[in-house]
């Protein structure tokens, strides 16, 4: 236990953007600690001993809440180390939204209606908008967790919403200009920041999944026809599967980061690349 | 006493397509002690193989102690020609031999002090005392022969097959295993296999030859 | 030192877990190396991630379905490999790919998005829950059972499946009834430490073991001695340097595999002069 | 309809791989199934994780890792079950959990963000890029050329092994030249197609060939077309059924092989009556 | 002319931590045809081993047309006692056979039609022309014995090693094996193990005994 670290409230985040706000709120009242190295495959993936060290002194975890892939069956066993962890669910009181189906978007609505509650894009926490509620919800679980300090968390709060309220007005005037609003990337992670700022993401891992042929076929036809040139991809996978799709429309691939720990540097860099990429 | 042991009629036994054995009459009865010679390929492995119940006829009947093969493991010992095994199992020649007792347990039982010191028994009989806690794996061609015998013996059998046990045995345990054999003549039935004509019909009390089809007296029955 | 690493429940746990793993590992290890069947790890804990995909598919838990999932395809691999002719790596490579495309198909079935449900069937060690410390020792004790009342039966047909028939043992039922107990403890031990480790703990101790050992039974102690100090010494380690623990037991245990087979081949050697 | 299919490169490049696999994998599908060694495709792929997780730890492209350290795992694997009479299937599952291992102790080492470094490891036949067409032809020119060249060498060490050292063969050499082959191969189709397909098209089609075939260049032959056979009525029915490929072909296959299975079941039945 | 084949001087050999072999001193000569007999486990197939350079000695010395065991492969036949095999392997008979002149070729080199018709040949002499095609998993115990001999023969070696080559064979195979390395005789040096002594004791020119020390005219030379 390093002594800097002494007397501040133990946070642990599941993901690298919650802990950003988990830090900006707690300022020099916390200590935040990210849980899982995104992007491990459940394989390969292990934490080390001294995680699990953090995690057993931490008072409060935040997490994601919304069925991000490790939180579905490790939050349980994380739970069950330290059971006097409080619990924040950064999603509460988000609006979570299904990954609609290509073709049955407009048509099928009744349909989509029946299974709307069985999977959501647990990507909630790229629009600037959720992320004034990830900042309310952290507020309120820090104050639970550590009254004495309450102000402080306060302040903090506000004075990120406001910067995220700035943020988001800056990038809706930096997109306002654009004329074609489609952009494709590889897998589907950024449908919230699609729907704040009206654009029509195309994912070539539809819902997730693994290709069909089909699938590959509606993302190639669609890619051409709105004359995309650009596919974007996660820095945390291989890129070579979205080079082969870059290849067969003549275009190129780039990097855009959905689970970044500067939060606000991160989206405005991705508005800048999804600008960029729009004809 | 004649109550038949192993009972053919007209057995024939196809595999790969190939008639192997085709309407094989025979009895066996009880203190027969048979010499079962014949060509290579002339099916003597694969008719001990159908009495055992390992291999399925295609055409006739067989009986063993009055039912059908595999009733009455318990009562039957048996020594393969070749066992196929992994050199490196773990596996001692006298655990080996206690396998042989087999037969005579239920699900669930373990091996009991009688059953190892049978087991001991058998190792004595076979020359094998010097070798009993050898891993099978180092044994000699001629000394796992013996353990194979041993592990039948062991069993304490009724009717005991034999599938050329002294194929690669030194002549004095050769001398030795016929000995044995003709000490026991009295309370075991035997079927012999054997190539080596000359060596059995001083022992047995019948030959008979098999090559596809049996040329032997109809009813060996005493 | 000692003290310092078990103030921790999660490292009371991991201690907990690798010790009772490793009388499941050891003993069902026995059994996969002698039957030479290493890949069966592997092979069943693909084949049940079909079962995940199927229960994500009907909206049940996903886990449902891995326990059904798994032991059928254990049941299947003995009835292919004895009744097919077919070598068990075989049988067990076709379950592992036709396991793994069922479970991406219904998946692909069902709408929404889609987790990566890989997650539910591999744990860590590091991450093991007191429920499923229960969970190892029941299966231990199930393993212990039914291995001790089988002992002589499975001992014949590992050895010499023929005179195991001969001698009026259901061979088949009997290995059937192994796969199974091992089908069981990949998927609990799964779930528990993980893939990497499991085939780990199934593989290297019995390895070791066997060079040891000239009976069945004098191997299953040794491989149960040896999973457990490989797992403490592992563990210990990795509180140390802090570094990853499943991985560090795995080197552990690799290293000394390494070290045994050197010094077969100096002592060979040396003899050989 | 077929026009339709191939009007897109992707599918055409989907065909063109399924097809140029089918070769690799059905030769060297063959030496797997004989020598009984399906473990080593998960063993290899997962060793290489090894190496994946060396080049990340070293900073440059982690796929520069992984040829050699697959390699070297197949020399190991090789020399551990000659040299140390330990079996395939245990030298293979050693490598397999070292190999993990060591790839997971580098990411941790290295600081900052872990990438899913399986996804530089595992391709999707959906999504091969011509520069990996030219090397699955380069992989098949080779193994084409070496099996030709050492096909009597190889059968010998195959079937018996102590008569090809009595006849003057360097059967160790030989038996790491054959891995480093396998190695080969799956580590190259493993990014091209993926890692189950891979376990399924080294393991499927010869399986089904050794049903049918009295020798080993029969086999070899009858496991190519079973498996160029599966792998475009697989991508036909994906197309049709807008379903995953990779995993439509691996049930094709899978259901080929059942009903070949229970072929010859009936028919050993009908000729046993 | 006397030139010694294989010479052993004071070899012996140990095997997990047992001295199989102790001190045995060995010539056999150009054109001789030893038969080696011996108890089961009296180093016979390991004394064979050695000469073949697939075991190692750990004192004294062997060579084999003068040099160092493995030296000439091309030169020597071999007929294992045991054949550790898979029986699905897909290999017929006569692809095994034609392994026997796996000695005669080089790395790289195909085996062409004079390869093929000595292997016809030794099938024939074998008398497994009928079973040419066959998969040797379905052969029996004798017929793949015979298999094993007619591969040595298809090396046309100068040197023969037989373990045990008539154990399972059936009379009359036993004796055209006989002939036909009295035929050989003249141009071949023979070792013939055997626990056979009456039926090779009429062929052989000289008989060994092999306890793991050897009992045995010294020089056997003619
Ligand atoms: N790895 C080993 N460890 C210990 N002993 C061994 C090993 N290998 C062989 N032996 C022993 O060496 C002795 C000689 O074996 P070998 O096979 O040479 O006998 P043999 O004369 O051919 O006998 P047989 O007539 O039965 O074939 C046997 O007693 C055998 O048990
Ligand atoms: N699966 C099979 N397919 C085709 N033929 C087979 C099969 N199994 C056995 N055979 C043939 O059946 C015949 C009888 O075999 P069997 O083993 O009964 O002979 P055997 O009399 O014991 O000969 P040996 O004296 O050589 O041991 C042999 O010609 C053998 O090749
Ligand atoms: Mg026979
Ligand atoms: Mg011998
Ligand atoms: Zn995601």
């Amino acid at each position: 236990v390093q002594p800097a670290r002494r007397g501040k409230l133990q946070v642990v985040a599941s993901i690298a953007p919650l802990s950003y706000f988990a830090e900006r709120i707690g300022g020099s009242h916390v200590s935040v600690s990210v849980m899982v190295p995104p992007g491990g495959n459940p394989h390969s993936y292990e934490p080390a001993p001294r995680q699990m060290v953090k995690l057993g002194e931490a008072t409060l975890f935040i997490k994601a809440g919304s069925g991000v892939e490790f939180e579905l069956d490790w939050m349980d066993r994380f739970l069950s180390i330290n059971r006097e962890l409080r619990v924040c669910n950064g999603a509460e009181g988000v609006r979570l939204i299904p990954i609609k189906h290509h073709d049955e978007q407009e048509t099928h609505h009744h349909e989509q209606d029946a299974h709307h509650h069985e999977g959501y894009d647990p990507h909630y926490w790229l629009s600037p908008a959720n992320g004034v509620i990830i900042a309310r919800n952290i507020e309120k679980a820090l104050v639970l967790a550590d009254p004495a300090h309450r102000d402080d968390y306060a302040v903090n709060c506000s004075k990120l919403v406001a910067e995220l309220q700035a943020l988001d007005r800056e990038i809706r005037q930096k997109v306002a200009s654009l004329k074609s609003r489609r952009f494709l990337v590889f897998h589907p992670a950024w449908g919230y920041y699609a729907e704040a700022y009206q654009f029509e993401q195309i994912a070539v891992e539809e819902e997730g999944k693994t290709l069909t042929p089909g699938q590959m076929q509606r993302v190639i036809e669609k890619a051409k026809a709105n004359h995309i040139k650009v596919v974007f991809v996660s820095p945390q996978f291989n890129i070579s599967q979205a080079k082969t799709i870059a290849a067969e429309i003549g275009g190129v691939t780039r990097s855009v980061d959905p689970l970044a720990a500067d939060y606000q540097e991160n989206l405005r860099s991705a508005t800048q690349a999804f600008s960029e990429s729009l004809p | 006493m004649t109550t038949p042991v192993i009972e053919c009629n007209r057995l024939s036994v196809e595999l790969g397509g190939v008639m192997v054995l085709d309407g094989v009459t025979l009895s066996v009865c009880k203190g027969d002690y048979l010499g079962l010679v014949g060509p290579n390929g002339g099916g003597k492995t694969t008719l001990l193989r159908v009495i055992l119940g390992l291999e399925k006829s295609s055409g006739g009947s067989v009986s063993v102690f009055g039912a059908l093969p595999g009733s009455f493991p318990e009562r039957i010992g048996y020594v393969p020609q070749r066992l196929f095994f992994d050199r490196e199992f773990p596996i001692s020649v006298r655990e080996l031999v206690l396998m042989g007792r087999l037969s005579k347990k239920k699900l669930f039982q373990h091996f009991n002090r009688i059953d190892r010191e049978k087991a001991d028994a058998a190792l004595g009989v076979a020359g094998l005392e010097r070798l009993a806690d050898r891993r099978i794996g180092t044994l000699s061609g001629g000394e796992l022969q013996r353990t194979l015998i041993a592990r039948a013996l062991a069993g304490e059998p009724e009717l005991l097959l034999l599938d050329e046990p002294t194929a690669s045995v030194d002549p004095q345990m050769k001398t030795t295993i016929y000995d044995l054999l003709d000490n026991q003549k009295k309370k075991l039935t035997i079927v012999l296999v054997s190539h080596d004509i000359g060596g059995i019909k001083d022992h047995v009390s019948g030959i008979a030859t098999l090559n596809t089809t049996l040329y032997a007296p109809r009813d060996i029955c005493l | 030192m000692l003290q310092e690493i078990f103030a921790f429940e999660f490292m009371r746990n991991a201690l907990l877990a690798a010790l009772l793993s490793s009388v499941a590992c050891g003993v069902i290890g026995t059994y996969v190396v002698v039957k030479k069947i290493g890949f069966i790890s592997g092979g069943i804990a693909h084949t049940a991630f079909g079962g995940i995909g199927l229960g994500y598919y009907l909206g049940i838990n996903p886990l449902l379905g891995v326990i059904p999932f798994s032991l059928a395809a254990a049941l299947a691999i003995g009835l292919l490999s004895k009744k097919g002719k077919v070598a068990e790596d075989t049988a067990i490579g076709t379950f592992w790919a036709v396991g793994m495309a069922v479970g991406v198909l219904f998946i692909g079935l069902k709408p929404g998005y889609a987790p990566d449900l890989f997650s539910y069937l591999f744990g860590n060690i590091l991450t093991v829950p007191s429920f499923d410390l229960w969970m190892i020792l029941l299966l231990d004790l199930l393993i212990l059972a039914v291995v001790w009342l089988l002992s002589k039966e499975f001992l014949a047909i590992s050895f010499d499946e023929e005179y195991a028939a001969v001698s009026g043992l259901q061979t088949t039922a009997l290995y059937l009834v192994m796969l199974c107990l091992i089908a069981l403890t990949v998927v609990v031990m799964v779930r528990v430490v993980g893939i990497v480790m499991v085939i780990a703990l199934l593989t290297i101790p019995a390895a070791i073991a066997r060079m040891l050992s000239r009976s069945l039974p004098g191997m299953m102690v040794r491989a149960v001695v040896l999973s457990a100090l490989f797992s403490i010494l592992g563990l210990w380690l990795s509180f140390l340097l802090d570094i990853a623990s499943g991985a560090t037991i795995i080197l552990v245990a690799g290293f000394s595999f390494f070290l045994a087979q050197g010094w077969r081949f100096v002592s060979t050697f040396l003899r050989g002069r």
